[in-house]
């Protein structure tokens, strides 16, 4: 495992950097209050935290226009926090309360934003990808150059909606980008026990989608191929991008991890996407400690404020539970 | 004209109409769909918008929800319903879950089109009649229609809906002639409709069952016995309205389904009866429902797994036995 | 011992007695068990026995079933009913209909376990209460422990009967303790039980809902109201007899189930009393269900969606609204 | 389209080529005979033929054991033959009688028989997929060295059950043969509009499965190349083997043939596998034109006393109705 970032990619100016390290810092600390505010029972339910992958929502969503939407799962904060919700609505959904996202209906696992085109948080393994390819495909159908990116884990290739997902997107050339976040665990099973070839880029072979692997803890590796991803699909063309990655924490709030050694867990800890691309940046004097700080600084305040406004959140009444289980009203 | 020819027509106008509907499944197109319902729709609209999908149900299921949201007007086809069962996580947790887990900001304005039920031994993994089972499911509406009116007019206002709509089409059916349809349109998909007015016994049906229960009806007048027969029409959500109407003008109910008996949407009717009819019955009510089988392919064995006219007439006869 | 561990005694206790049995699925491996119930198997039987799947419910489900003609006997684990979807077409379209289609040849000696219900704010995707949809099938039986004796008991069971067995167990119900077994060996899975004697009104139940409906009948007993508790076990078939004997005793029904109202087992059970103990009733079935809506996150919500002991109480006292 | 067989095979003896010459033009007679039959209504239901691809089951099923399984799809009467099935068992089951190899309970898309080890005539496209690796996997806990051949067509490589069939059968080294009989044509749609690769071989790179393609007009040819996968599987290997094929007759007997041109199924029909293996027979002085008359004969008796065996069955009482649907007695 390279200790270091390659650093391939051209060096941003400050603005960019400070920008991307801001994603990333808030991903991070925001999570690190979903902690707190879980052992406090403030959120409940399934929890599953993006901790040492930030690098991959931050790196990708940087290159997507504001109405390019994502589909995302159930471990969905980082890419939601990225695509610009608002951390406040995000908590506030988590909270169950009605200035969440979703009303409270949702939690954690079910984040959506009709605004920045967050289509969820879905919490089947694989279940999100057919949905992609259909919002590509209306993206097709009604001449807009817009880019759906499917976000789903290494675990989701073995699901079957996987393999008709990339073959129907290939065969009608839709512009969707499959992005497969490879954390080498799906749960508590190892890449290796889920998968034959384990080499997720090679797949876009049998649907001739075209392929690229990255190291996903180098944050401006990450952006430089999912710029070039971004670019190839929205000429309409369908593009599997693997992030090889990895989770720092448990798979969910209830979690022993059996399966892996704590060693494994503190050598890629060496690679926190955070240190790695702030350290980069330092040598390369396009960000400062100081920046380091104020960057700190306003997460610090923006969590804060999120974590306020959950509070100060209502609940739904009791009267409203069947609503939204139809529309009201007509609205074709 | 066919029954086919009416959900052609619906699914033609409505094409003609607003170009963000569209078809797509499996063979629509080339084969010209696999009851011939989507018969030169290819020729008229082009591939663009007449979408022959490769075998993968689940994701041309997911696909075309997606394309919902996208503000696409789907119509995708099933070929029966036998096959949707490899669908159902999307329809189930995704078409039927979206609205309410984004807290109503995603509405999915889908309608999924399938075949459905038994009498061509076609055997037990092609004759399954599952449209009352999914009418347990939050979310989605579900559609049977029985007439050509409503085999244009579901569609139609299916489209119309802000939500998902099922439309199970009784395979049976598609030859059925009647006459050409004057002014065709929307159709209410809210309400049963009294398809005979009688006075001693209701039966409440749909879908291939109801021209059986209107011969059972026939017949049994000859006899004396005036038997109403409602047309359920809509199976989710269901017109209670018009059913304890009926219960209390006959005080006494059959209901007939091509579904399997345990769990299936005659077992639904009987308990709301309960619930809202019971001081109003005469007689407990009894259903006709499909034997709980897989279906067996040889002929007579699938005659008497399915409802007929005779299993009808003779259950109306337990109801009503001092007639005449 | 909890009800957590008499499963997972049960499943060791068969793969010790019988080389033919295994155990696969998702994460009952190196991860213990989504809901730690095969913890330490793997330690005991290696990974030839119990088998780490990879996230493919259609296929490793119809691996099972395969296994199962090829004379194993599989325990297959669906974490949950939620995901049991993505393999609804090898339950209903094989493994129910194989026996029936092969004329007698080809039965299919499976057992699939799964987690069900709500109550733990997992949302609309992971809360779904479908065994008693599930019962709809003809060719499977439907299984719902909701003891620490049942637990062990039916896994036994279901391993020696010669067709497909769904077990679902209620997620909220792991963590229930309760005495260390003595001599757990096989239950009779063709019975309800009466879990509590009482003669003013039945409650018929099952899975996570006995305990709350034998909580609502303590309290109700010190209000001088005597509630009957029927714990149903067996989803499908449904053992008609010992309802039917409770209504007869007790003429007042209340059916208590964790699944949506429409269309769920509450329905047919209101059904068949309809039909076999209609004169027995002093009043029609109620029944308390989940309410008809995905299942919200909200705490408040979701308690709200799902059957509690207040509203059955609540229930029960207007079905007795002149006691005490 | 190459007109002859390419002959690269090892000529067969004359027994050998005699009986492949059998099993084929009894396939070919029987399902005349069925068509006939339809139109008499004596046959109801879905039926599916097989005319034109007679060379696949023949040539795969020549190297099969007694006991090795076989898992098929609705398209089933030559494998079924093939495997030693009796004409007359398969033809009662086509009138639904209770003499029938599934007591006229399955008819055409369902034939069974527990003793050849034939799992049936599965009529879920793809639904037979993960059987047969169930199977081979019953084998393979069991230490059997016994082989499972699992038949789809090429329609069926779209379903999410092909490609988690294929990745559980590598990932645990299964002894399953993927059968893929190519007729270009799932129903009315073409192999182009379902598949964005269409080399369905080249899909076994994707799981590490090893893979072939084979012109299905050529029994010979056919038969060597099943002789190797069938060899490689019986190691405990999977292997996937496209065999490329046409089908003569229309999708089932409701097909209008909208989606193909008339000269497209005359020019395949000039590579009939029967005329091919038997002309190329003759050129070789192995087979005789008194052999093919012989052979003619024979089966005109068999496929004669199949339909006599059909016509003198009996109807299962109507009271046995719900029977098959759970097992009579124990016997787990
Ligand atoms: C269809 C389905 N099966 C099983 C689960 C339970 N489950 C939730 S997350 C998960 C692991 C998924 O792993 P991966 O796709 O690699 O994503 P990661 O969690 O690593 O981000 C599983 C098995 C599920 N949610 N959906
Ligand atoms: C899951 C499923 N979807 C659709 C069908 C309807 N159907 C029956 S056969 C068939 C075509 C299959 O084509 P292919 O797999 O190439 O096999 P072939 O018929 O050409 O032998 C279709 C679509 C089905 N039986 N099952
Ligand atoms: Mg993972
Ligand atoms: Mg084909």
């Amino acid at each position: 495992m390279a200790k270091n970032i390659r650093m391939n990619a051209p060096l941003p100016d400050h603005d960019r950097a400070r920008q991307l390290l801001h994603t990333m810092v808030l991903i991070r600390r925001f999570e690190e209050k979903c902690v707190e505010l879980y052992s406090a029972s403030k959120i409940r339910g399934f929890m599953h935290l993006y901790i040492g992958e930030e690098a991959v929502a931050t790196g990708v969503i940087e290159q997507l226009q504001p109405d390019d939407a994502i589909v995302a799962t159930y471990r969905e904060h980082g890419q939601a926090l990225a695509k610009g919700m608002s951390a406040g609505s995000i908590m506030a959904e988590m909270y169950g309360k009605v200035e969440g996202c979703a009303r409270g209906r949702g939690g954690s696992m079910h984040l959506f934003d009709a605004k920045t085109r967050f289509c969820g948080g879905n919490a089947i393994v694989g279940g999100g990808l057919p949905l992609a390819v259909g919002l590509a495909l209306a993206d097709k159908m009604q001449n807009r150059k817009r880019v759906t990116v499917c976000f789903f884990g290494e675990g989701a290739v073995a699901e079957g909606e996987f393999h008709e997902s990339m073959n129907l997107a290939a065969l009608w050339q839709l512009p969707v980008l499959f992005l497969c976040e490879n954390n080498l665990y799906a749960m508590g099973t190892a890449l290796r026990l889920t998968e034959s070839v384990t080499d997720i880029a090679k797949k876009g072979a049998a649907y001739n989608v075209e392929s690229a692997a990255v190291d996903g803890m180098d944050l401006l590796a990450v952006s430089e191929a999912a710029a070039k991803a971004v670019a190839h699909v929205r000429e309409c063309r369908p593009y599997l991008l693997e992030c090889r990655t990895y989770r720092f924490r448990a798979h969910s709030m209830f979690d022993a991890e059996l399966y892996r050694s704590k060693d494994e867990v503190t050598e890629w800890k060496k690679r926190d996407p955070i240190t790695l691309f702030f350290e980069a940046m330092k040598a390369a004097s396009v960000l400062s400690d100081a920046d380091f700080e104020a960057v700190e600084k306003e997460v610090a305040k923006e969590v804060d404020d999120a974590v306020a406004f959950a509070e100060a959140g209502t609940w739904e009444p009791v009267s409203d539970l069947t609503r939204f289980v139809y529309s009201e009203g007509q609205r074709p | 004209m066919t029954f086919r020819d009416a959900v052609r027509e619906g699914i033609r106008d409505a094409m003609r109409k607003d170009a963000r509907v569209f078809l797509m499944g499996e063979d629509v197109g080339h084969y010209g769909g696999c009851f011939a319902v989507s018969k030169g729709l290819l020729a008229e609209f082009g591939p663009g918008r007449i979408r022959d999908t490769p075998l993968m149900e689940s994701a041309f299921v997911g696909a075309g929800i997606g394309a919902a949201l996208g503000g696409m007007k789907p119509i995708v086809e099933i070929m029966t319903c036998n096959f949707s069962l490899l669908a159902l996580d999307q329809i189930m947790n995704t078409a039927a879950t979206l609205l309410h887990m984004s807290g109503g900001q995603f509405n999915v304005p889908l309608v999924i089109r399938m075949a459905t039920g038994g009498g061509k031994q076609l055997a037990a993994q092609h004759s399954h009649s599952l449209e009352g089972w999914y009418a347990h499911i939050p979310g989605i509406k579900v559609l049977t229609p029985a007439t050509l009116e409503d085999g244009y007019g579901m569609l139609t206002s299916a489209l119309n809906d802000p939500d998902p709509v099922l439309i199970f089409e009784n395979q049976t059916l598609y030859n059925m002639e009647g006459e050409a349809l004057v002014n065709p349109g929307a159709v209410d998909i809210a309400k049963a409709r009294v398809r005979r007015e009688g006075k001693d016994v209701s039966i409440f049906t749909y879908g291939a069952s109801l021209n059986k229960s209107l011969d059972a009806a026939a017949t049994l007048e000859k006899e004396g016995i005036s038997v109403e027969v409602v047309d359920l029409r809509v199976l989710r959500p269901l017109d209670d309205a018009t059913i304890m109407a009926s219960v209390a003008k006959t005080h006494r109910v059959l209901i007939v389904d091509e579904g399997w008996r345990s769990g299936g949407i005659s077992a639904e009717i009987s308990a709301r009866i309960m619930e809202q009819a019971f001081y109003e019955l005469d007689k407990p009510v009894t259903r006709v429902c499909s034997a709980e089988v897989p279906m067996p392919y040889a002929k007579h064995l699938e005659t008497a797994a399915l409802p007929q006219v005779e299993s009808i007439i003779a259950a109306i006869k337990q109801l009503v036995p001092d007639h005449g």
